[in-house]
């Protein structure tokens, strides 16, 4: 039952935060998803995902928004196109009822004798090439922000145009 | 056996091609000298397997895997196609140094001829299925280069991309029949397929032999494919004249006589073949009477006289469709360069704006009427021979008798519009242009004698080359038999003997009399068309359709206009937006999943 | 040197390569000279790990091919791995050769190599794993890496908005992936792709739709019709080197993690053939209607990609639902020889870009218009653009055209009725590609220049030799397709034969 | 953990997913599009606890979960400094705006 309460907590949480029109209050509802989700995984029994993914997931990428927000600043969001919205709504629906219907029936219980190696040992020897991926994959990401944060010629120009940022 | 000579009439054509290519366009001088140096060279190497002709030289690279074997190998069949593209193919070289003097990007023009002429060779000699599809799309893919050579006009470009399509269109006939007997038989050789054509399912086999069909009539510019080959015509002269009448589009007979044995009783592929070539000689020849451009009336006339040849094939007459396709590739090149020599003096191709060219230009009217009366198939000269042998095999074999009453009509027409060309050509006033006209040059002159010569001779050739054809076509059932074995016994000498015993025998036979009777009806329908004016009116809606292709122009414009049109459609998708490139995923998903679901059902 | 220390090598030198090179540029730059160290770097990295290739190849043990533990991750490097490691290997040294000069006014040229060799890194390591969430982790560092090669001109819209449709649509079949990856280690209890396959005779429902969920999140990478859509407009905003790797193997990559996520699956195997042949049917048709209305060269071809996909997917199809080996080594043979021509295309529409707009420091798209008589002024670039586009029409006997036969002969050699009519619709397209290929080559040779050809600046040799190379590729395999024939027969066993040790 | 509560965290797995596609579909502000994708990574999460927890490997669960959550916020920070630079070259964060590529 705390786990139907979390979940739609959760869930709620996740339409306000893309519903929500000003962008600073979809971070903040972003977080507190994120934190419902964390506490989800606690009862699940992944104590260090949790923790990881409240500090992470409900910290650090919400401050990364609320920094990508400050330097676009807000704009408001009209509603997309009614015929969109209900197309969308309904393939969506039928998807997931569909993989709902399918995925739902079998078992789902957790076995008797659970493996129960520590994260770290799995982490940092089972995967660890995963491990060295991830290094890898941060190299690269620091690489793309940096190439797509860089100043070119024709921009200054403009910002001098538009000193506000505006169009 | 490792013959790699046999790759010679190939390779030499090609080695020339890069040759030209190489030596840039900075050099005209030398591309031309290069050029007919390479081009005779093949046509040696051409000549030089004659005797080969009637035993089999074979060469085998295994390639592996489902490319199979790089097979080739000599018959009388293929022997013989290639001493015609190869020496037709010099001659036209030779022809091009005066026709195209001066012209921009002879690199390129030299380059694909010589291409042409290499990948032609390998189309006859090659013996694996694969192969020759891929010298298929060789030709095809030189015809396109060619026809489009003056790329800066739209028309010569349209030209090109129609034959281009058509052909691959067609081509996938040929393609497809390939696969299937690879599929049943795990390789491509052709022997092999003629030896036992039941190796692949009936149901199959009467698949490849339409398909062939298709690839057949698309490559030959036959019923219902025909409209490609007047478009063509943009294409420089020289290239009419080798690779859209004397050599290209023979291949599309030489594949029908080809697989003959294997398809022979598939049910109803022969009447399909007939009726095909009977459409194709008919309508063409129709077409050709009211044309006014003289390129194009003898690009109607070549459909139609190819249209000859394929229904001798589906006549059973193999051998006579071989035979007139020796004799028309020797006239119809005649013509062509005859006609080149004509526009090239002229400046212009529209037959109103000739006429009275008799005067000035004497040599190019010779050879030209030389030509035209082999068309017309008047005794003697070669195409007389050809085409009666044709009609003789459509009258006797049990062969629908109504067909060959409308091939026979079809010679009738022959004659009415060929003496209606060469009318408005070389007689009659001459309009303003004809003083400044100048007879053929040198290099022209060069190469419209062999052809003249070829015109009046080639038809002594009958015996020696039916007895190529019979020692060296094992499948293959040709037709003349019974009567003129013993002429042969009688003369002594096998070969020679025997032209002179069918010649007799044509001679002798009632039928020939009546064909001849119908040339000459033709003849005179022409010369006395004021006085058949009323007739002629009855006719006037039988004219207009056929300025319009019979409709078949319309038909292809509008699938061709359907796939644009369909094509600019579809660009609406591509919306930009990223919600509905997002909504199109989210569609993906659930068609796969609900198909999924169907499938797991089931 | 053994099979595994080659196979570790290949795996580990792009990867270590990377960090190594942007240093050595950002050294240079410091010091105030021209990054163009990173380049040659790069290419002495890609030619050693070809070389490293090779002595792979030469090994004797190599035929079983080679597993790797790494803690319980493993690897195993077999025919499609070779297959994929040497296509990316040598379209990357190409690329790298052509791209130092056409880059040469560009800020953000020390990130470019770097990038390039993590693209090629990742995608020899995703054809090599065998771990489920460890193939996505490659698939997405191969993502990564091209965001910003995507977006490379942040000052252009068209470069920003396309960086975007790739981000976004890339993002959304990554997750989609994952859920597939969660729900099967859910219901199967392991990562392992040759666990799974040999544990299942029968699947149950979950994991079907984990199959859907992989044929789509792949899919979109690999440009299936409809999830296509980002793919003309990444393909022709991207700079020219970039679009021929993506075109020639970043969306094969997709189409090979899907292969290597399906064959996990492999009790549906039937299920999964039939509908990439539907996919394949699509995707041809779509591909080719939408390319010959297109008036920018780089976006035609983009779409011509989707086409060309379309005739993989039919080859794989019909393998994994006939069990036909022919028609998979065909897909495998066109995957190779598309990387070619289609890389091929794409540069040499560069070279020319780099010589009409380019090199007057502008960015606005090349149109067919553009290009009319550029064979008087940039013979070579034409000619090779000209044998690309033919290839890739299927004409004989280029490249292009022995691959689609191989394809075609094995749709054939099925002896289904859906195989054939696959095979002859496939036929048809290829006639219909020719309707918008060979009318460019025409133009490229038309007496007439058009004004940017007659504007245009010369080209420096080191960017027509890669083309050169290429191109001579691609004719020495249209008339010795067998060459090939070693490595596609066996990435399409190692595809049909998965999971036996 | 029982049956059923297993079929609720699979549910609020899906529902996140698709709450996360359909905010990126209807979303018109480049920021929210990257706030769905992060919804969608919250849900996939979560089903790697959960398959950790019925597969009996809770390790290797949160350990899979651990990566996504890096290499996801990596794709975030890009897709961060992609928005940030859209909105300094368009002048707004619209994705309509983002149409001069089509057909």
């Amino acid at each position: 039952m705390v786990y139907a309460l979390i979940g739609v907590g959760a869930l709620g949480c996740a339409i306000a935060a893309v519903t929500t029109k000003r962008l600073l209050n979809s971070a903040i509802w972003l977080a507190l998803t994120s934190a419902l989700v964390a506490l989800e995984m606690y009862l699940l029994g992944g104590p260090f995902i949790a923790v990881i993914e409240l500090s992470v997931g409900a910290g650090l990428v919400t401050v990364l928004f609320v920094f990508a927000i400050n330097l676009t600043g807000e704009e408001s969001t009209p509603n997309a196109h009614p015929v969109l919205k209900g197309l969308a709504l309904v393939c969506l629906l039928a998807c997931l009822a569909l993989v709902a219907y399918w995925v739902l029936p079998p078992t789902l219980v957790s076995p008797s004798n659970p493996d129960t190696q520590p994260l770290a040992t799995i982490f940092w020897e089972g995967r660890r090439l995963d491990t060295w991926l991830q290094a890898l994959l941060i190299f690269t990401g620091a690489l793309t922000v940096l190439g797509l944060l860089r100043s070119t010629p024709q921009e200054t120009d403009q910002k001098e145009e538009n000193p506000d940022g505006l169009p | 056996m490792v013959n790699g000579w046999l790759l010679l009439p190939i390779g030499v054509p090609w080695l020339g091609c890069l040759a030209v290519w190489l030596v840039g366009d900075r050099k005209p001088r030398l591309q031309h000298t290069l050029a007919v140096i390479f081009s005779v060279l093949a046509g040696a190497t051409g000549l030089a397997l004659i005797p080969w002709s009637s035993q089999r030289a074979t060469l085998l690279l295994p390639l592996g895997g489902v490319f199979d074997d790089f097979r080739l190998a000599t018959d009388g069949l293929s022997v013989f196609l290639t001493v015609v593209a190869t020496v037709i193919g010099s001659l036209a070289v030779i022809f091009s140094v005066d026709y195209m003097h001066g012209e921009h990007s002879l690199g390129r023009y030299y380059a694909f001829v010589l291409f042409f002429i290499g990948s032609m060779s390998g189309l006859v000699l090659t013996t694996s299925l694969l192969w020759m599809f891929v010298f298929w799309e060789l030709t095809a893919l030189c015809s396109y280069a060619l026809i489009a050579f003056h790329n800066d006009d739209p028309k010569a470009v349209r030209g090109g991309v129609k034959a281009l399509i058509m052909t691959q269109l067609g081509g996938l006939g040929l393609l497809f029949g390939a696969l299937w007997l690879y599929a049943y038989t795990g390789s491509y050789d052709i022997n092999q397929f003629l030896g036992n054509p039941n190796v692949v399912p009936p149901a199959v086999l009467s698949w490849m032999a339409f398909g062939f069909l298709i690839a057949a009539a698309a490559k030959s510019a036959q019923f219902p494919f025909q409209t490609w080959l007047p478009d063509a015509m943009e294409a420089p002269t020289p290239v009419s004249a080798l690779i859209h009448a004397a050599t290209m589009v023979n291949a599309g007979v030489y594949l029908l006589a080809r697989f003959y044995p294997a398809f022979e009783a598939v049910p109803g592929w022969r009447l399909a073949v007939m009726i095909v070539g009977m459409l194709s000689a008919l309508l063409a020849a129709l077409m050709a009477l009211v044309a006014f451009d003289l390129k194009r009336v003898l690009a109607y006339s070549t459909v139609s006289q190819l249209g000859f040849m394929v229904y001798a094939v589906g006549a059973g007459g193999v051998f006579a469709s071989q035979f007139h396709l020796m004799s028309h590739s020797v006239f119809k090149a005649l013509l062509f360069l005859g006609a080149g020599a004509v526009i090239h003096g002229l400046g212009t191709r529209d037959m109103r704006q000739m006429g009275g060219l008799r005067q000035s230009m004497p040599f190019t009217h010779a050879v030209f009427m030389l030509g035209a009366l082999a068309l017309a198939g008047i005794p003697i000269l070669n195409g007389f021979w050809s085409k009666e042998l044709i009609l003789e095999a459509g009258l006797g074999h049990g062969n629908p008798a109504w067909i060959a009453w409308l091939m026979i009509l079809s010679t009738g027409l022959t004659a009415a519009y060929t003496v209606r060309m060469v009318s408005l050509v070389f007689y009659g006033n001459g309009s303003k242009h004809h003083h400044e006209a100048h007879d053929a040059g040198m290099a022209m002159r060069t190469a419209l004698l062999p052809l003249a010569a070829g015109t009046l001779s080639t038809w002594l050739l009958l015996g020696p080359f039916y007895t190529a054809l019979k020692s060296s076509l094992p499948y293959h059932t040709l037709e003349l038999g019974t009567v003129w074995e013993e002429v042969v016994k009688v003369a002594g000498s096998p070969e020679w003997g025997m032209t002179l015993g069918v010649g007799m025998e044509i001679l002798r036979e009632p039928s020939t009399y009546l064909v001849l009777c119908v040339v000459i009806v033709g003849l005179v329908a022409w010369l006395g068309r004021s006085r058949l004016a009323s007739l002629i009116a009855t006719f006037k809606g039988v004219e207009k359709a056929a300025q319009a292709s019979f409709g078949f122009e319309a038909i292809n414009e509008a699938v061709v206009q359907a796939v644009q049109k369909t094509g600019e459609a579809l660009r609406v998708t591509q919306t930009g937006y990223l919600a509905w490139n997002v909504f199109a995923i989210l569609l993906g998903w659930l068609v796969v999943l609900i198909l999924t679901m169907l499938g797991r059902a089931s | 040197m053994d099979a595994n220390m080659a196979v570790i090598g290949l795996l580990a030198l792009p990867l270590v390569g990377a960090p190594l090179t942007y240093l050595a540029d950002r050294l240079v730059l410091r010091r105030g000279g021209k990054p163009r160290l990173g380049q040659w770097i790069t290419l002495v990295i890609l030619l050693l790990s070809l070389y490293i290739l090779a002595i792979f190849w030469r090994s004797e043990t190599r035929r079983e091919g080679v597993w790797l533990l790494v803690g319980s991750i493993s690897l195993h490097w077999d025919g499609l791995s070779v297959l994929l490691a040497f296509t990316t290997l040598l379209l990357g040294s190409v690329v790298t050769l052509f791209s130092g000069t056409y880059l040469a006014g560009e800020k953000a040229h020390d990130k470019y190599f770097p990038l390039l060799l993590l693209m090629i890194g990742a995608i020899i390591g995703l054809g090599a794993s065998n771990d489920l969430f460890n193939l996505w982790l490659w698939f997405e560092l191969m993502a990564v890496s091209t965001y910003l090669l995507v977006a490379f001109y942040p000052q252009e819209k068209g470069s920003l908005e396309a960086g975007v449709k790739y981000l976004v649509q890339s993002a959304v079949g990554s997750v989609l992936i994952l859920l597939a990856i969660a729900l099967t280690y859910t219901f199967a209890g392991t990562l392992q792709l040759d666990g799974i396959r040999a544990r299942f005779s029968d699947l149950s429902a979950p994991l079907w739709v984990a199959g859907c969920l992989f044929i789509i999140g792949f899919g979109v990478k690999a440009a299936l019709v409809p999830l296509h859509t980002w793919l003309p407009d990444a393909h022709a905003q991207a700079p020219s080197g970039i679009s021929a790797m993506l075109s020639g193997v970043v969306i094969e990559a997709g189409l090979v993690a899907m292969l290597r996520a399906l064959t996990a699956l492999g009790a549906a195997e039937t299920h999964w053939g039939i509908l990439l042949m539907g996919f394949g049917a699509l995707n041809m048709l779509f591909g080719n209607l939408m390319a010959l209305r297109q008036h920018q060269i780089k976006r035609l071809l983009a779409f011509s990609s989707v086409a060309q996909v379309g005739y993989m997917l039919a080859g794989i199809g019909v393998g994994l639902a006939y069990q036909q080996p022919i028609a998979l080594a065909g897909g495998m043979f066109h995957l190779f020889t598309h990387a070619l021509m289609k890389g091929l295309a794409f540069l040499a529409v560069g070279a020319l870009l780099y010589a009409l707009v380019i090199s007057h420091h502008q960015h606005t798209p090349l149109t067919v218009e553009d290009v009319c008589g550029a064979a008087q002024r940039y013979p070579l670039a034409s000619l090779t653009l000209a044998i690309a586009l033919l290839g890739l029409g299927g004409l004989p006997p280029l490249a292009g055209f022995m691959s689609k036969w191989q394809i075609l002969v094995g749709g054939f050699s099925a002896q289904t009725n859906a195989s054939v009519a696959l095979m002859i619709f496939a036929g048809l397209n290829s006639v219909l590609s020719l309707g918008y290929y060979a009318p460019i080559v025409n133009r490229l040779y038309r007496h007439q220049a058009s004004e940017a050809v007659l504007k245009g600046n010369p080209l420096p040799l080191v960017m027509i030799l890669p083309l050169l190379i290429v191109a001579l590729g691609i004719l020495v395999l249209g008339f010795v397709p067998s060459l090939m024939n070693p490595i596609n027969d066996w990435a399409a066993s190692s595809i049909l034969g998965f999971g036996i040790r | 953990m029982d049956y059923l509560d297993g079929v609720i965290v699979l549910l609020v797995v899906l529902g996140l997913v698709g709450i996360g596609i359909y905010a990126i579909m209807v979303s018109r502000n480049l920021i929210k599009i990257i706030i769905g994708m992060q919804v969608m990574v919250k849900g996939v999460l979560l089903a790697f606890v959960l398959a950790g927890r019925v597969s009996g490997n809770m390790g290797l669960g949160q350990s899979l979960a651990l990566t996504v959550i890096v290499v996801d916020t990596i794709v975030a920070v890009v897709a961060l400094a992609l928005a940030v630079r859209v909105r300094r070259r368009f002048g707004t964060l619209d994705p309509r705006a983002l149409t001069t590529l089509r057909r």
